[in-house]
């Protein structure tokens, strides 16, 4: 039993954090999203030289060879940065795949690349219809000479603009789909690109009978569901933590207004209604960053499917609640303030709705959970 | 004990109903239904098509166009408007401006505004809130200081809704800074939008919105006769504003359309191959509201019948109606967002080339801007926590 | 549109509550409960005398024709007095299904007898794993040339020990059920007599070849759930505008406890957090009391059955949430003083939970909601 | 990080669960199981096993009896009895009489009394709550007179939890009503129970259970030898109390077992003619409960390792676990009630004949009663309201 942060964990988190402050704080942060990319390659460099886009990849292809537990607390500075660029996308999913079930000829390109960070990479898998269902795939996949062709339409694709790289699903049978490495500039890809309501980079990726050839499989044939299912589970416990640097960014804020803020003569913070409150949101807060930890605890390989399920599912029905709980109790404390953009807050309450949503909401999970009793 | 209208009453609905679904413009209702941002001369051309029909201040004196409708006929409107999804009248002219104009205004205040508010040729703002006074609206500090026959103005106000479509701004300002209690010193000025020296700068909003201003005074010259009622007035005006009684404060009209609206929209959704709104989990939570929102219609309606009974306004229930009016707007718009899932994320900045609002579903892309906008109805005209305070001292002496 | 109660209503409001007050106080009230009946007898004379007993049954048999909104003052009155008495049973169930169903012999026995006060019914219906479904009666019946042999167990019936005779469901095929009038005296019929949680009288009835003539039969034969699922919804509604009456005790209480209530020199009405609390509570007093004008504004026979279901389940709904809400909060706020019996409000607390469950739980009725839809 | 205790650690949990398995009587283990009232044998009997086994006061002194357990070892112990569902250790004498003989007491207090807790030869109980003190506890008014070699105590206690079980009280009396801080002033006293003047009246709770008392006193002689500490310094004394560690504040283990008897109930009621456990809207709330309870259980680790890894008692973060801890509780005792649905009615009052208590399912009885009872955790040992102005205020400063 032991919570504190390693010490290799805790170095690459106050490192992280320092470049925040002095790269990516609320004014540098606002710069980068109103560019064109939405993102900094800048700070791209940087993380490739700290060593985060490596930290998750194995040590004979570049990386660190660390685990969930590892990320955390780099999720966690993110969140409390509020970071835009695409992590999750490359190195929590993409990444992921290759690492997991990739062969090893695409092992050796994409994984020192994706270290290094030569390579984004985002997953392209949510079709319209499919809601929070990873099972629900209609994208089609016609066999040919050189491989295969595929066509569908995949939405909302996270970090799409930015990658070079997509890892994509596909209909191989009637019992399963399969994951194709699809790159983005191959003919019949055509990604429409916008600005997220939590200010990051996605898009609606539509594919009109793409050419892969036969190495592009991912995994193997029909098997594409149980690798969704760990990926997508181990990009939930990062988003959890996110979720907790999030939350200690917003419960931050609204404690410093309630302590600043004066109205009749006194700081608000002396009505006992608005502590109360502001109680609730820490307790919060500190429940979110325990299930956090747990999910952490359970996200690698390692574990055992159904523990992880479970886990995995209990925490983001916490950290959903918490979401919704802390971001909208931190803009009515704030008052009209909480509403404008010019708060950081209102950018916390942006990411923490949509992480409420992300992988599965709060209802999602429930089911899941019940069914995993 | 009798839950229904009057067959008069039911009339009078059918016919403002029938009305509106004859005058409410196709392209109006569309903006209103997709929550689209209604231009100046949007929220105008509707104010001037009820003015036309003579709808667009009931509670008027006659003699300056009202229609003297009762309190139940009035009701019936405003929620008819809100059920229809009319663009709203903006109530700073009209039921913030002018029933002060009625009550403290001189005969030629009235003459010369009066009209021009009925018939839509100005657009008023309010300037109440600055940024040290929130909830604590006499502590307010923009200054102005008589020089002959004007007031030299000074200072900033904030949360201006719609400044940057106003023509004329009625203004809270301290002719005297010295009084002992901060409540008296205050006064009520009118000034053009025009007159040099007045800066209107956006506050967007967390959805990308504009809709609020910060306006800064700097030496604007505001003619002595634009004062309303006595210089160090101004407190007894506004309370009085405060007290004025406002019909529509549950926004039940509106809040039918919204559920109706979600539910058609929840029952397109899927999830694992059924509709949406089949799910226990997401039924139950649409249910709740439904039934919170049926209660409230009632709960409204005692209040009004009680209004009518008495002659007396409403007051604290007011606060109540607001608490849960506001309760279910936002519940409403985060079932809407909740409804569309993974599909919720695509955004349009405010900053984003007209072409690029092709790539999405806008609709869609309105709804998670939509629940983060509703966040404010809690926060403003008086916070809910606020409301609950007037609740505790008035009705309950706590 | 009128809220207000007519002036006979209102008469005959004043006058239970002056009865309350001098016959029926919370000193009165507990020597009732604890005596062997837990009922007053000189109350149910009171009652009859008022005109209490027979204002829902039928002129023509005694009665004075009112229906579900004539009963709502009266119910809420019972309510904010706690009254224990087998009202409900009797006149809110029993004697509807006479009124509503039985035959001519049955209305002229029964009606003026319970309009005068001089017999009490009560309705056997739940079963061991019916839980609130109305259509679940396993009781059998058996043919036979005296009419029918009834054998089953029904559990929980209300005002079971103090009833002349019982109402009884049994299934008289596969596809429905019947109701019986079964003396409570008949050979074979058992009842476990208990108290409630909520101090008033119910038992568990057990029949065991109890012989019923042809005569016993109340409404069509096979076409019991119909019948049941209205006069169960004029009961709910009844239920309804009796936890009003309660939640105004227990709001009442509560906020005399925290303008009198002192601690750290000062009420505890000052604090800023409870006052928030009490407000609302006192919010869903106000909700509640509409839905329940709402259900006895739809509760009679007149209404169209669908609109009936949907407006008694909405309301069901909306009170069950105000029981828990208010009888939770109003304990808290008391603090330990609440949770004595020495307090009325720990009886409020009582009635109200048990209202909460009452007829269906909120499960159950948002179940129903959403099936009308 | 790691969430696992350590093997050293499972083995200690192994060996207590196993211990407790084969050492807990059946009829207690059942009695705690069916929620019935435990008499003051059944209590004793449960302290005086512990007693033999060593394992009753792990945090007192080893010469005292104490064995030396780590906070994670004590934490293991009481949550194992928690989940085992033994009846619980009444803390009055062990963890409250004690820790203060044991800082505060003489030598001759320690050799009088501490044996006897530990034996369980006396049943203490808590003489602190007063009429008018509840949360302020500073407020309190019995007066303690010194007449030679004895206080002549006169007043009145109230929620004494067991009284009418218990040999021996410890109270805190106001030995000088003159002194101009209400904290100062007040003496912390041991009273035999059979002191003459000394009169225990029921207070009975809504669930018709008895467990606490008024206690009233008059003329009540207490020699001055059972003075702890100095006259006058009872404040110090009460206040070391109230920061003496807890390790079992969240009750993890006892709403594990309970979550898990839910689980079995709800599984064996039928809805619809489906197990209850399976519809969605029963099944969502356990779900939420359960994750409560996981995350409170590695809340409760986090707070462990700190204090492990600072050796500084747990401070603020008790409250946490009393908020959360009780929250769950209830909701558990809730849900179990909801889950009987229409067969909760049955209640056996505290007054029945004995006969009677075969008519209904005793099991299912207790549903409501015990949903009643739950209500008191929310309020004793510090109101959530008092835990929530602690947060406040130690931990975040408001």
């Amino acid at each position: 039993m032991d919570f504190e942060y390693s010490e290799e964990q805790q170095l690459l988190a106050d490192s992280v954090q320092r470049f925040i402050q002095k790269d990516y704080d609320f004014e540098a942060r606002k710069k980068i999203v109103a560019s064109e990319t939405g993102s900094s390659e800048n700070a791209w460099r940087t993380f490739a030289e700290m060593g985060l886009l490596g930290l998750p990849i194995p040590q004979d292809h570049g990386g660190f060879g660390g685990g969930a537990l590892d990320l955390m607390a780099v999720m966690e500075a993110f969140g409390e940065g509020l970071v835009v660029e695409p992590y999750l996308a490359t190195v929590g999913l993409g990444a992921q795949f290759i690492a997991r079930a990739g062969s090893k000829a695409q092992r050796k390109t994409i994984l020192p690349a994706v270290a290094e960070g030569r390579m984004k990479l985002a997953f392209a898998h949510t079709e319209s219809k499919a809601r929070y269902n990873l099972a629900q795939v209609e994208t089609t996949v016609t066999p040919n000479e050189g491989g295969w062709l595929l066509s569908g339409e995949k939405r909302v694709v996270l970090g799409a603009p930015l990658a070079d790289k997509l890892v994509v699903s596909a209909a191989t049978s009637k019992r399963g789909f399969s994951l194709f490495l699809v790159d983005r500039g191959a003919p019949g890809v055509e990604v429409k690109a916008y600005r997220t309501f939590d200010e990051m980079r996605a898009g609606d990726v539509a594919l009109e009978n793409v050419q892969v050839d036969k190495k592009a499989l991912v995994g193997k044939k029909n098997a594409g569901l149980a690798l969704v299912d760990e990926v997508v589970d181990f990009a939930t416990a990062l988003v959890c933590a996110e979720a907790v640097g999030v939350i200690k960014s917003a419960n931050e804020s609204t404690l410093e207004y309630l302590k600043t803020r004066k109205q009749f003569g006194v700081t608000i913070g002396t009505f006992q209604a608005l502590q109360h409150r502001m109680v609730d949101m820490f307790i919060t807060g500190e429940q979110a960053r325990s299930m956090a930890c747990l999910a952490a605890s359970k996200a690698d390989v390692a574990a055992d499917a159904d523990d992880r399920r479970r886990a995995i599912s209990a925490a983001k029905i916490k950290i959903a609640d918490a979401c919704r709980h802390v971001s909208q109790e931190s803009i009515q404390l704030h008052g009209g303030m909480g509403m404008t953009e010019e708060m950081k807050v209102s950018h916390a309450f942006r990411r923490l709705t949509m992480i409420a949503q992300q992988f599965g909401d709060a209802d999602h999970h429930l089911e899941r959970f019940a069914a995993l009793a | 004990m009798d839950l229904s209208y009057s067959p008069e009453e039911l009339a009078f609905r059918d016919e403002v109903r029938g009305w509106l679904k004859d005058n409410l413009p196709e392209d109006l209702r569309r903006k209103v239904a997709e929550y689209e941002e209604l231009s100046r001369d949007d929220l105008l051309r509707w104010h001037r098509i009820l003015a036309k029909k003579g709808w667009v201040a009931p509670s008027w004196p006659k003699e300056w166009g009202g229609n003297g409708w009762n309190v139940v006929q009035r009701y019936l409107f405003e929620e008819e408007c809100g059920y229809a999804g009319t663009p709203p009248l903006i109530p700073f002219g009209l039921s913030m401006c002018a029933p002060v104009l009625l009550k403290f205004g001189s005969e030629e205040q009235k003459k010369r505004f009066l009209p021009r508010i009925y018939n839509g040729d100005d657009f008023w703002c309010q300037g109440y809130s600055e940024p040290g006074s929130g909830s604590d609206l006499a502590s307010l500090k923009t200054k102005a200081v008589r020089q002959g026959d004007h007031y030299l103005v000074n200072g900033q106000k904030t949360w201006t809704t719609l400044a940057h479509y106003a023509d004329w701004i009625f203004c809270l300002v301290r002719t005297d800074s010295e009084s002992a209690k901060r409540q008296e010193g205050i006064s009520f000025l009118l000034f053009d939008m025009k007159t040099p020296g007045i800066t209107v700068r956006p506050l967007v909003l967390l959805d990308g919105g504009h809709e609020v201003n910060e306006v800064f005074f700097d030496d604007v010259k505001v003619p002595v006769e634009n004062l309303v009622y006595e210089e160090g007035k101004g407190w007894t005006v506004a309370k009085y504003l405060l007290g004025h009684e406002r019909m529509n404060t549950g926004r039940i009209g509106g809040s039918k359309r919204e559920l109706a609206k979600l539910k058609e929209f929840a029952a397109a959704q899927s999830k694992n191959g059924r509709p949406l709104i089949e799910d226990a989990r997401f039924r139950d939570r649409l249910s709740r509201v439904e039934v919170e929102l049926m209660a409230l219609e009632i709960t409204n309606l005692r209040f009004l019948d009680q209004m009518r009974r008495s002659g007396n306004p409403p007051g604290a229930d007011v606060s109540m109606l607001k608490i849960k009016g506001t309760e279910i707007q936002q519940s409403l718009s985060e079932l809407m967002l909740q409804a569309v899932g993974p599909l919720a994320q695509p955004f349009r900045p405010v900053d984003a080339p007209v072409a690029a609002r092709d790539d999405f579903d806008p609709f869609v892309a309105s709804l998670a801007p939509r629940y983060g906008n509703m966040r404010k109805t809690t926060i403003y005209a008086g916070s809910n926590e606020i409301q609950r305070n007037i609740i505790s001292k008035m009705t309950l002496g706590l």
